[in-house]
């Protein structure tokens, strides 16, 4: 009960707050209702009882994540305040083809008959992610971690200033 | 045989030198680094003299046979043999191994390797004033790589081994003509390559026949195995391939591989383009190694896995290696550009060495070896005199040369040295490899043609003097001309790359016994004795 | 070692030392002390040769067999060992000690002549050089001397023809200097080829290349008829040849016809240098090759020889009279003398040619530095016809040089058994001559002695004489040239000699009155002409060498040293009893027919040329105006010199263009075209081929591509947005395809 | 309805990534198409989550929504440096300016 009640709730501020993005024109609106839809989600997480996710979504996206989405909006502010609109044609198009995927995508959904849960709902709790993280997906997360080394170096490179000023780096 | 790894560090420190020359930040530390890398490895390879003490054996017999062991491959040093890729399953499987040793065969031309390629690195120090100056990393990477080429195609006994080190041996070369070479260095580069390639080609032919005519089971790329082997050669010498003889087609195509680097009579074309474009040090290690192993792989391969065939084709061979003297020698005279007449003189002399091995006796195979070894001094030097005054004058015309030796006193005279040991000058290295080829010519009992060709290849000795003074005469004799008279005498560094080869030829003249005959001799006569025992 | 071998060793070795000193450190030793380094070290050499000769005077046979000790081995040929060792007899003694000797004077001659003579090229000292090269030399000529191997020697022998380049090309900033360096090692070489084939063979067919093996094997060979005489090519046996063609190498070496045109050239180097090298000892050297391999040599080998001996001898000394060079005149006379010393090795008279040899080293090293020092004295002017009436401004060069002429001409005093060295030396050859024309044929063949108690030298190469070592009673082996028979010589290698030893006479008077008697013909050097005392020193020890020293001190040396079956031609005097006591033949007959004959020629020879040149040039302009042809044929030396340009010169010009011709166009030509023809192919199958059929429907296939994508290329407008719009739409569409389905 | 299972969640997800792909489609800023592409990645997390919740009963799901997290964070890092250069480059943050590629 309590949970269904949570579920409405959160359920209405995640998509709220998504068609927000969806009808803002001012980028900084935009960002703001991205917020909102990424604490929701992370709500979410709680309520299906992955508290560690609920909290590393709040940490890197909602601390994260948005704020360097912030600074590229600052960065480039000059042009944050031109409102550049959709053509119609375009919002049109894309109003239609999303509402026509939405509805097939629902469709699909609820015309499935998913089968039963396996196990109980249960708290799961960080050791044991932990665990399940350095033990079955070392591979993975190894490679997550190069990823996200290359990535920083890899944004570094790019946010450096252009070639010609660069010195000369041999004869 | 005796296992060791002093071998594979002579082959690989150039590589791991070249790896560290990718990372070394500034030229003069890359020249540095190329430079002490060859001088390492030519002190390594000086290590590997303890095998043939020499103070232990030349005159006696039993400590002959103790260095070199009773017969072909049987006495092998610093060897490494390991297993690279395996042929098939169970037992009938072969393998192609890393297989690497050194015998009185290669010994000698892997100390002239490392000797040449450390002095061509000193050659190379002055790449800053090349026309072609950019990218001295590459270039010392290239240089590096390609002597990890050359020495393991010297050392390999896998007839793959030596396939692959053959093409790692190529490229680079390829590179350092083609990039910093001279005017048509681009043409130069593909001749060479082209023609080059066109020989590993066969020798690719060669090698898979090779394994494949092979009885079951004993299928391998062991070039000791396959010149030793009583089954294999049996069945080498029965075979027939499209109607022809087995034997005797391999020999000629595996010949053609070989007489392409050499280079013999027809296939020379390449020699003098390459020469005259290439870069002087890069000429060094062209002249003084590369050509050689065309020889090497006749003494290695061919011969010895193929005797019969050697016997069937003796006197086409030795043709051809009479053409090589005489016609290099009349085309050495017609020379005006400086680096093309010692080109030209290259293929002359490589004649001589033909001509030893093709009447296949030991004292033959003796002057040939030491032929190769003899020319692969005297040719870098007499690269390298050209090189010291292309530097200074721009331009290799002969004729507006003249008066250099009083110009450069220092350099004149040890031009003369390195002319005159290419000449075949008595008390230089030139002399020995020459008389003892044309002595065991004449003096060859199987060979009805042997004698005639020996009064034919001798009169190769007058052509010599002919070119050789008369290109002396134009150079460095004569008036002293205006433009030159400000060029100043060789410098510390070109005085430190001709004064050891100057020094090695004047040894190897006077004691040709004590300084290389004894290395070799075992092997040689082991050679000399595969072509009598195979009957 | 033995002591002697050590002594003559660390005499070659010393020339040696100082070379190296002053290839090194020459240069900072400057002008007159480098020359003095290079004498001192060839007197201490002279001094060890004089030591050595004593000590070998002193010696037993039984000592002296036992002074040699086992050769070293140098290396391997094939399984056979190739040694090397010092050939120990009086003949290599005597040698040794002459090489040293006239060096010793020349270096000291040399300090002066060079110090006088601008040795500057363009700002460049090369004082040191000279000295160094000369070292060198005499390293390589005492090298050559002392040779007990065919290898060794021949060895050395290009290293002498190596310091002959250097030194004859001293001059090197002058283009005539260097064009006769090259000529004198090129000609050299092409002697050289014959006998580097030459040692083929003896490696071949005798298996050894020391001297003393290869006699024995040579004489093995003989009494078991092996391949070497019993096969023939073009109607001579192999043995013959092989005799030929190492002489070859003596006939480049001393000049001898056809390869004599090198020697007249060399005298573009230093004065010195003629005198050393290219009169007294280098080219003499080619003599001493042949003494050395006498023993191989057949009778047909050896007729050979005499015929190149007598035709140089008569060539050289024709071509004598008409030079005008003084310098020329002398290296003509030089060719003649070699041709009498091989014409005397060919017809037998071993002793005599070496014997020649020697005297010849000392009278001509003699007349070359009195040559030396008239060219110093007049500041380079070689030319005669510019000369006379120096005797009042040189004196002592003057008498020095008549005593040389007097040596060269044979003068002497038959009856009174007294005379220069030429007399004996040249009558000794001529004498051998007329018995193998005209002697009279007695029995007695060499065939009766046996080896070991023969002579004083132990027997190393004496081998061939125990040709006829068996049992008494036997019939004797006769190989023929072991006891050359009298009466077998063609009459012309007796009278063609003997009509040169008239010439001979006349050339030298000519040249020597030329230039010191007469009226000064050329005010202008005659007032500049004067004398070094330096180096007139050397010239007085050389004549006084040349008028004592011969008889006395060489013959005997050289004797001692003769392979034993040649004693029998040997004549006059101690050898003559020597050669008695061992059982030989002697003919005195041939002595006294001799003297008749020649004894007087050069009487004759003085007279004409005193009469032809005493007032000067104009009776002597006169006669060649009269023998206009003859004369022009002499002064263009029979145009060898001209046919050899155009034949060989031009031949091998020819050959090597055609050659690089070829190369060129021919061989590269054919690479290039196939490269050529690989492309052509290559674009025909790329243009034709693939362009045409297989590209005609690629294409096809291509432009309805093409025509299609321009269709679907309208949408491709180059934005994301868009392109996430119709991905968009892509899903949505199959979204509601399933749901549909 | 008052059960709240797995459609719920899935049907959500999917609204969300309807509104991802819209803002990414008509945005006509590239700092918008990233918020857009945020919103799809936050669908998928949603989705994965749930099926680890309702299916599974493992981590797998859990796991994937974590790398997710960590991708859109590289993602993002890397999105707003090629923008800012993108910016310096044309001046404008207009994703239909970058068409020079465009055939």
């Amino acid at each position: 009960m309590y949970e269904a009640i949570a579920f409405y709730l959160l359920a209405a501020v995640v998509a709220g707050s998504a068609f927000g993005c969806v009808i803002a024109t001012n980028i900084v609106r935009m960002a703001l209702c991205l917020l909102g839809t990424l604490g929701g989600v992370a709500l979410l997480y709680f309520l299906m009882a992955a508290n560690f996710l609920g909290v590393v979504q709040l940490i890197v996206y909602a601390g994260g994540t948005l704020i360097v989405i912030v600074f590229g909006v600052m960065l480039t502010s000059r042009a944050a305040g031109v409102r550049l609109r959709p053509k119609r044609s375009e919002a049109l198009a894309g109003t239609l083809i999303c509402i026509g995927l939405l509805a097939g995508l629902v469709t699909l959904l609820v015309r499935t008959a998913w089968p039963a849960a396996q196990s109980e709902a249960q708290a799961y709790d960080v050791a044991w992610l932990g665990n399940e993280l350095l033990s079955t997906y070392l591979v993975p997360f190894e490679m997550v971690s190069v990823l996200l080394l290359a990535v920083m170096i890899g944004a570094a490179f790019l946010a450096q200033p252009s070639g010609k000023d660069k010195e000369p780096e041999e004869r | 045989m005796e296992y060791g790894n002093l071998l594979n560090w002579v082959i690989f420190s150039p590589t791991i030198a070249a790896a560290v020359c990718l990372v070394t930040p500034r030229v003069r530390a890359v020249k540095i680094v190329a430079v002490v890398a060859t001088g390492i490895t030519f002190l390594l390879s000086l290590g590997l003299f303890r095998h043939f003490a020499w103070w232990a054996h030349g005159q006696d017999a039993q400590a002959t046979l103790n260095v070199f062991g009773a017969g072909y491959g049987q006495k092998l040093y610093e060897v490494t043999k390991l297993t690279w890729i395996t042929l098939g399953q169970g037992a009938g499987a072969s393998r192609i191994e890393y297989f690497v040793g050194l015998d009185g065969l290669s010994f000698p031309l892997v100390v002239l390797t490392t000797f040449i390629t450390f002095l061509a690195c000193l050659a190379s120090w002055n790449i800053e004033h090349w026309k072609i100056s950019r990218g001295a990393r590459g270039y010392f990477c290239l240089f590096l790589l390609l002597e990890t080429g050359m020495l393991g195609v010297f050392c390999a006994l896998d007839f793959f081994l030596f396939y692959i080190f053959w093409e790692v041996m190529l490229l680079p070369m390829y590179f350092l003509i083609g990039v910093w070479g001279g005017p048509r260095k681009e043409y130069a580069a593909i001749k060479f390559f082209i023609y080059t390639l066109a020989g590993s080609v066969l020798m690719l032919i060669v090698l898979l026949a090779f394994y494949f005519y092979a009885p079951a089971g004993m299928r391998t790329f062991n070039l000791i195995e396959m010149a030793t082997n009583a089954g294999i050669q049996e069945a080498y010498r029965e075979a027939t391939f499209l109607g022809w003889r087995f034997a005797p087609l391999m020999f000629v195509l595996l010949y053609i591989g070989f007489a392409i680097k050499v280079p013999v009579f027809p296939f020379h074309t390449w020699l003098p383009d390459a020469h005259v474009e290439a870069p002087t040090p890069i000429s060094m290690i062209l002249a003084g190694i590369l050509l050689k192993m065309g020889a090497y792989g006749l003494l290695r391969i061919s011969y010895p896995i193929l005797p019969g065939a050697g016997e069937w084709a003796a006197y086409g061979l030795a043709i051809l290696g009479l053409v090589n003297i005489i016609y290099g020698a009349l085309c050495a005279m017609a020379q005006t550009d400086f680096k093309r007449l010692v080109a030209y003189s290259s293929i002359s002399h490589m004649g001589f060495v033909l001509l030893g091995i093709a009447i296949m006796t030991p004292a033959g195979l003796q002057g040939a070896m030491f032929q190769v070894i003899a020319h692969g001094i005297s040719s870098p030097m007499c690269f390298f005199l050209v090189g010291v005054i292309y530097d200074r004058a721009h331009h290799r015309e002969i004729n507006r040369f003249g008066g250099l030796w009083l110009t450069m006193p220092v350099y004149g005279s040890l031009a003369t040295l390195g002319f005159f040991a290419s000449l075949g000058l008595p008390g230089l290295c030139g002399f020995i490899g020459e008389f003892w080829v044309l002595i065991a010519t004449f003096s060859a009992p199987q060979w009805w043609w042997a004698k005639p060709f020996a009064v034919i290849a001798a009169t190769g000795v007058i052509l010599t003097a002919g070119y050789i003074l008369w290109m002396i005469q134009r150079v460095y004799l004569g008036k002293q001309r205006e433009e030159y008279a400000g060029f100043p005498d060789s410098s510390a560094r070109e005085f430190a790359v001709l004064a050891p080869m100057g020094v090695v030829a004047l040894l190897l003249g006077i004691l040709p016994d004590q300084s290389l005959f004894r290395f070799m001799n075992g092997t040689l006569h082991q050679i000399a004795d595969l072509f009598a025992s195979h009957g | 070692m033995s002591q002697l071998e050590v002594l003559l060793v660390i005499g070659v070795l010393i020339p040696l030392a100082s070379f190296v000193l002053l290839a090194f450190v020459g240069a900072r030793l400057g002008k007159p002390a480098a020359g003095w380094v290079a004498v001192l070290a060839i007197a201490a050499s002279t001094v060890l040769a004089t030591m050595a000769l004593l000590q070998w005077h002193g010696m037993t046979p039984d000592q002296r067999l036992a002074a040699h000790s086992a050769p070293l081995v140098w290396a391997h040929l094939g399984a056979v060992p190739i040694t090397f060792g010092v050939n120990l007899d009086s003949l290599t003694l005597i040698m040794f000690f002459m090489v040293t000797f006239v060096s010793t004077c020349i270096f000291v001659f040399s300090v002066g002549y060079m110090a006088g003579h601008s040795d500057e090229i363009d700002g460049v000292s090369k004082f040191h050089r000279f000295f160094a090269y000369l070292s060198l030399f005499c390293f390589s000529m005492l090298l050559l001397v002392i040779a007990d191997s065919l290898l060794l020697l021949f060895i050395a022998w290009e290293l002498v023809g190596l310091c002959s380049y250097l030194l004859i090309g001293y001059y090197f900033h002058k283009k005539s200097a260097s064009n006769a360096a090259i000529k004198a090692f090129v000609t050299n070489r092409v002697g050289d080829f014959g006998f580097i084939i030459g040692l083929g063979m003896v490696f071949a067919y005798l298996g050894d290349l020391s001297l003393a093996g290869a006699a024995q094997a040579f004489r093995d060979g003989y009494a078991q008829q092996s391949a070497l005489f019993t096969q023939h090519l073009l109607g001579v046996s192999l043995a013959t040849w092989m005799g030929m063609l190492l002489f070859c190498g003596a006939i480049g070496k001393s000049a001898q016809f056809p390869l004599h045109v090198w020697l007249p050239d060399a005298m573009e180097g230093p004065t010195p240098v003629s005198a050393l090298i290219h009169a007294a000892t280098m080219v003499a050297a080619g003599v001493y090759l042949t003494a050395r391999i006498f023993v191989l040599l057949t009778p047909e080998a050896q007729l050979f020889v005499a015929v190149i001996g007598c035709i140089t001898l008569s060539i050289a000394a024709l071509v004598a009279i008409v030079q005008t060079d003084i310098k020329r005149v002398l290296a003509y006379s030089t060719i003649s003398q070699l041709g009498y010393m091989i014409l005397g090795m060919g017809v037998g008279a071993w002793i005599a040619a070496l014997f020649h040899l020697l005297t010849h080293a000392f009278f001509k090293a003699l007349m070359f530095l009195g040559s030396g020092q008239v060219i110093e004295g007049c500041h380079h002017e070689q030319d005669m016809r510019k000369m006379g009436g120096l005797c009042r401004k040189m004196p002592v060069t003057c008498w020095t040089f008549l005593v040389g002429v007097l040596a060269i001409a044979g003068a002497g005093i038959p009856a009174a058994h007294f005379g220069l060295g030429g007399y004996f030396s040249k009558d000794e050859i001529l004498a051998v001559a007329w018995h193998r024309v005209y002697g009279a044929a007695h029995g007695g063949h060499v065939g009766t002695w046996e080896r070991g108690n023969v002579g004083t030298e132990p027997d190393t190469r004496v081998v061939l004489a125990s040709y006829a070592q068996h049992d008494p009673g036997e019939q004797v082996v006769h190989p023929g040239h072991l006891n050359p028979e009298p009466r077998t010589l063609n009459p012309l290698l007796f009278w063609i000699p003997v009509l040169i030893a008239y010439v001979t006479p006349f050339y030298m008077m000519r040249c020597w009155w030329l230039t010191f008697m007469g009226r000064p013909r050329d005010e202008h050097v005659y007032a500049h002409a004067h004398e070094s005392k330096l180096m007139y020193l050397p010239l007085v020890v050389l004549a006084a060498g040349t008028l004592f020293a011969s008889y006395y001190l060489f013959r005997p040396m050289v004797a001692a040293a003769a392979p034993q079956p040649f004693l029998t031609w040997a004549y006059d005097g101690e050898a003559a009893e020597a050669a008695h006591a061992q059982g030989a033949l002697i003919d005195h007959g041939a002595h006294r027919a001799l003297v008749p004959i020649v004894g007087f020629a050069f009487v004759a020879g003085f007279l004409a040329a005193w009469l032809l040149y005493r007032r000067g040039l104009t009776l002597a302009e006169r006669l060649a105006q009269t023998l206009r042809p003859l004369h022009t044929l002499l002064v263009h030396k029979f145009y060898f010199d001209e046919l050899y340009g155009l034949v060989l010169v031009g031949g091998t010009m020819l050959v090597k263009a055609i050659c690089y011709a070829f190369d060129k166009y021919v061989i590269d030509g054919l690479v290039n075209l196939s490269a050529r023809v690989t492309e052509r192919v290559s674009r025909f199958s790329g243009v034709v081929l693939d362009q045409g059929a297989v590209d005609g429907a690629v294409n096809a296939v291509g432009r309805g591509t093409w025509e299609l994508g321009g269709l679907v290329r309208r949408p491709q407008v180059g934005r994301v947005r868009n392109y996430i719009l119709f991905a968009t739409g892509g899903v949505a569409v199959l979204v509601l395809w399933l749901v549909l389905a | 309805m008052l059960a709240i299972g797995l459609t719920h969640y899935l049907v959500l997800a999917a609204f969300l990534f309807c509104c991802g792909l819209y803002v990414m489609a008509t945005k006509r800023n590239a700092v918008g198409i990233l918020i857009g592409a945020e919103l799809v990645l936050n669908a998928a997390g949603i989705n994965l989550v749930a099926f680890s919740r309702y299916e599974t009963g493992l981590a797998d799901g859990q796991i994937a929504a974590l790398f997710i997290i960590v991708l859109a964070a590289a993602e993002a890092a890397i999105a707003i440096a090629i923008f800012v250069n993108y910016y310096r480059l044309l001046g404008t943050i207009d994703p239909d300016a970058g068409d020079r590629l465009r055939g």
